[in-house]
């Protein structure tokens, strides 16, 4: 097992590729099949050209405060990539690789983040659960989802993601532990990117490795190199099994490093090193996966241009379609608040209804 | 029908959603093998296993946060919390997530969940064991919250409850576990969400309160009544969304009324429902709304406990004066 | 005296108190060498050290907790909660033991902390960044909460909070942070807690408000003015212990009042005031006190924002409809 | 260093008695004075006696609802014997032999359990925080108080308990969280006694120790026999001095049983095997002690009996002085929730004061 291999406790990092797309450990390598790598590379080239857009959008006031994916590809759509058809995916929100790679439609992310809840109507059959922004909260939740598939003997995993700076919240721990005790079939995945906006890991927690908490918790853990998405892919594989044979949930802590800004908001100059992230540039995940599938004669320059026109192609219909979607009604704000209106909440609707000038909308 | 006091009726009542449902289950600390502190879920655990009845480890948010995924993933999981006192460890998972996921994903995801927790002073209980605090969960929108007054109430609106497809938070009161009995249907029955019940018509006081506050009131109705004083005693029994037009549409006929909340005063629910009736009904009022409440304080420990607690003296006081006005 | 925004005078007052009491200390998320997500202690890291203004991983209950026992243990500890939207980690070590040592030490053990938090929409955040859900905290007996309304006000407030001998909740109007600036003392001064500001004087309504509402409550009583009908308006600045007394004497005057609310209309701060009227002014109302609140639903994000915050015209129009009524 | 040579992954457990008072690693044995150890075995007796007198107040109803500590005396009070003066002491609800031990008078506790808030007004001086009733909430406190001290250069110390149960809430997990990172000087003990209710430990966490859990916050961690003193008195001193030397907080697990039931509303019956608490009757920490007292030469039958009714005898006066003890007086209850009363409060007292009747009073 991966898990006893690469013990945190004895300090080593799964990794599968180097930066030049060489194959380090041989045996580890997983048969995926060109078509499969291909469309891996297609939805990273996406999820950061949508991601590069999405900065810009703000810049211009077309979009809110956005929290940049640049860097973390690999960690978050490794992952996605193990899951089976059906099985859940509980994401923070810097997952995009991974909800592109399940099937999420480029438009609700716009539409999130945006501001139009309408982005998080994701479509019927889809198992994914809204963003979750307070911090390391979705983790209880994704241990009750993969309680109620377990109870119907469904055989599906549920993969929940949080950051770092989330393992120190209270959530986290009730959450692995409540698991550990349970054995729900739960692969958790933690993005380490060193920073939790500017508190930097090693104030995050004076345990040397995010992955060794899987002891706390009777779990397995293993730290893997998260801008390497084939270890990536093998460590949620493996776990995945695990948890799908009722033998419990895994913590992985996928090593990585936040590019860019925490949000939009943010100045990450005012708190670190510009040389940190210039050093992690050489790390790049798609860099690293597009150097693999060269290596193998999967990729070449032509083709990948086309994957890099077409991903742009796509967020710019992407971004026009959201653009063009309706704001909300006032209805739209009241009707989802419960499953029937009450009668009160109506008469306060329609009171606002009446209440509101032509000029304060907006 | 057989008597039962409210722990047995909401037993029963568990009991009947369990046989027909087979996605309801019980999670908690203790409700399994020991059938709850308040041996609320006893038996449970034996009739239909450990996956069902859940002994969870100590920590309530993820209690509140597990039932939340279980509801999103198909069941219709009740989630018992301790006392209430401990419920504020779920604060976040209740107000960022249960509450919010239905409009967050515009319905795509609903949480059809329970929280049920014992509540309120009055049994000389340890610190933390008494408290009152519905308010903290009625103020937040797309929950609901339900207050049962007596062992038939609790068994029905329980049902509801849990077939309801929004979360609802049902609060206990403890007080009343074991009060009184009173004649309850074996089989499973429901009564609606979200109406209030006109336990007494009358004339002269509209008399507001629910949960433990209603045998008092019934006490001090009668006390009243044998003075000539008509009370109107009405059980609001959902506090949200809340039926305030009964208490209005009352209040439009006697024109006074006494509001009785065993929580303290400030910001609790009779505040609302006097500011309802202020906006409804001002025009009606013969006399100013009163309330009957714990002071603000934080609820004392045994010895001081009858400074805090309510008793039917000071509803029937309260009743006389404003019926005086 | 300088041109300060709520930010510096906030920054200001935290830099003057750090220097008069080496037992003030600043702990939270992004407070040190960030300076905090809204810059409000910036420099402090600087100036006072890695010991007094303390980073802390992401853990609002411990936070919290820490500032506790910090205070217990002679600090005057000013925790940031980064959004109020998160503060509700933090509910049960408020609750349950910042609001309580005092009483349950019999005075023994006090908890001279202070929690600041932003709070409000109408900044076009995420969710959870939006929220105004004061009234959580208000109801809690042993806890004061503090809301200011413009630079000068935020420093002086704040000043007091943190040499108040009991826990404070401050909470930070965020759309107010950068809206306007004023004249505000460099040095140390104070504004007492537990005391509203009659912003204006007025005959004929009472418009009463707190924090980022007072810029809106302050253009619609310019507008009534100037059809003649003259507002008195009130800040309401501490909203607990409430200085409602404020109110119900100026409602006797006026006969008629507004409450306006940003947060959702159910068991908020307005319908305790409108209680406390009722209870202590009713026969001088002449109409209705009418709450200008939002409505009961979860903050929309941005696009439907509007929907949700008040804006001066609702409540130049609930002005309007109360001097006509 | 203890924690070194008892490495949690490595399963020892740290143990310097056996049940005959045999020392089971001479070098172990702690140099204490007989004047100690004879205050040590005085002060465990004190508390059983005690303790069994709470339970049958409470039967009588002249006490509420209670928490035996029958069992777990060694527990609290060798972590509290290795306490120096001003040193702070945050317990739970099930360390009566360290209080005592620490100096808090009987009378104090009896008021608490029999519902009087003057109980919990500890004599002045006295570094200990009043029970904390809601599971592991004391933790973060004991952070923010050991903070304190630091900063103030002050040497001392803060001493926090919980227990097993404690340990799934994540008030736990964010106070040894932060800790870590703060290096506050604090000893956390965790009461392992096997039981919170109903749930045994092995159903708390997946994890095999409790002790185990401190790699998760790079503290040290240690697992120790917690019905043997001396054990829990030499771990606690290292840590303490480790502390205080600034290098950071430990967390101890004190293996113990809870031979009673939870509280005396409980009924432990219901949910595990009597013979389980038999075979733990073998462990008794007292017997222990006492057997290595005599072993020692500073015990003898006399004594001992002795040491018995002078316990008995202080039981008695506490019980009866805390009986005659003033009910708090209306003001009582009000004059305590801020350090002035604010005028809407006074007005709401004095509207109580007048509302209530005479029969209302109780
Ligand atoms: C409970 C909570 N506290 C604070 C915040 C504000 N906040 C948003 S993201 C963030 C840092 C998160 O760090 P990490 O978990 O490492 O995720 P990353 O942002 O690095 O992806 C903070 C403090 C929040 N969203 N939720
Ligand atoms: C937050 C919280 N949840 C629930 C309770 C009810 N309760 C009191 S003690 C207890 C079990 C505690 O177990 P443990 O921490 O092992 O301590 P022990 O009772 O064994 O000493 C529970 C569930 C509580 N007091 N606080
Ligand atoms: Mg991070
Ligand atoms: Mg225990």
């Amino acid at each position: 097992m991966l898990t006893d291999d690469y013990d945190p406790h004895r300090g080593r990092m799964l990794k599968v590729l180097d930066q030049n797309g060489k194959v380090v450990e041989k045996a580890l390598e997983p048969k995926l099949d060109d078509s499969v790598l291909e469309r891996a590379y297609r939805t990273m080239v996406l999820s950061r050209a949508a991601d590069e857009k999405a900065v810009i959008l703000q810049r211009q006031g077309r979009l809110g405060a956005y929290p940049p994916n640049h860097g973390q590809e690999a960690a978050s759509m490794g992952p996605a990539m193990a899951l089976e058809e059906g099985d859940w995916l509980v994401w923070a929100f810097r997952e995009l690789a991974g909800l592109l790679w399940k099937g999420l439609p480029l438009l609700n992310y716009y539409l999130y983040w945006m501001g139009n809840e309408e982005g998080s109507r994701y479509p019927p059959g889809l198992n994914i659960t809204p963003a979750s922004i307070p911090v390391a909260s979705q983790m209880p939740i994704s241990v009750g989802i993969a309680y109620a598939s377990a109870l119907r003997s469904e055989n599906r995993v549920t993969l929940a993601f949080c950051g770092d700076g989330g393992t120190s919240e209270g959530d986290f721990h009730e959450a692995m532990n409540v698991s550990g005790v349970l054995r729900t079939p739960n692969v958790f995945v933690v993005q380490n990117n060193q920073w939790a906006i500017s508190v930097p890991r090693s104030r995050q927690t004076a345990a040397p490795t995010i992955a060794q908490k899987a002891c706390a918790y009777g779990l397995k853990g293993i730290q893997v190199d998260g801008n390497d998405l084939l270890a990536m892919y093998i460590a949620t594989k493996e776990a995945a099994e695990r948890a799908r044979r009722g033998e419990g949930p895994t913590l992985i802590e996928a090593y990585t490093y936040r590019m860019g800004n925490h949000t939009t908001s943010d100045d990450a100059r005012k708190y670190r090193l510009e040389s940190e992230a210039k050093g992690w540039e050489l790390r790049d995940p798609i860099s690293r996966l597009k150097a693999y599938l060269i290596s193998r004669g999967s990729l070449d320059d032509d083709r990948e241009k086309q994957v890099w026109s077409d991903a742009r192609e796509a967020v710019e219909k992407a971004v026009a379609e959201a653009e063009g979607f309706p704001p909300p009604a006032l209805e739209d704000v009241f009707q989802y608040t419960y499953a029937e209106m009450p009668s009160e909440l109506k008469t306060e609707m329609d009171r606002l209804r009446a209440e509101l000038r032509d000029g304060d909308k907006g | 029908m057989s008597e039962m006091n409210m722990v047995s009726a909401l037993n029963s009542a568990l009991a009947n959603l369990m046989e027909e449902d087979p996605s309801v289950v019980l999670l908690g600390e203790d409700v399994g093998k020991d059938g709850g502190v308040f041996r609320v879920t006893e038996g449970l655990f034996d009739r239909f296993g450990g996956n069902r009845v859940i002994d969870t480890p100590l920590a309530e948010a993820a209690i509140a946060g597990m039932a939340i995924g279980m509801a999103l993933n198909g069941l219709r999981p009740v989630a018992e919390i301790q006392f209430m006192g401990f419920s504020y460890l779920t604060l976040n998972q209740m107000i960022s997530h249960a509450s919010r996921l239905r409009n967050r994903s515009r319905g795509r995801f609903t949480v059809p969940m329970v929280m049920r927790t014992p509540y309120g002073a009055g049994v000389k209980a340890l610190e933390h064991h008494s408290e009152s605090t519905e308010s903290l969960y009625v103020q937040i929108p797309g929950l609901k919250v339900v207050v049962p007054s007596s062992p038939r109430e609790a068994k029905g609106l329980l049902i509801s409850a849990v077939r309801d497809p929004d979360p609802v938070v049902f609060l206990e009161p403890t007080r009343s576990y074991r009060l009184f009995k009173e004649e309850v249907e074996g089989t499973s029955f429901s009564i609606p969400l979200g109406r209030a019940r006109t336990v007494q018509p009358g004339s002269d006081v509209t008399v507001v309160g629910w949960g433990a506050m209603m045998p008092l009131i019934a006490k001090a109705a009668e006390a009243a009544g044998s003075e000539g004083i008509s009370c109107e005693v009405i059980d609001l029994r959902t506090l949200s969304p809340m039926d305030s037009a009964a208490v209005v549409n009352s209040v439009r006929r006697t024109g006074r009324c006494v509001i009785v909340q065993e929580a303290p005063r400030t910001c609790g629910v009779a505040a609302e429902l006097i500011a309802r009736i202020n906006e409804e009904a001002l025009l009606s009022l013969e006399a100013p709304v009163v309330r009957v409440t714990a002071p603000d304080i934080v609820v004392p420990l045994p010895q001081g406990e009858h400074y805090y607690y309510l008793n039917a003296n000071r509803i029937y006081d309260a009743v006389k004066r404003v019926a005086a006005f």
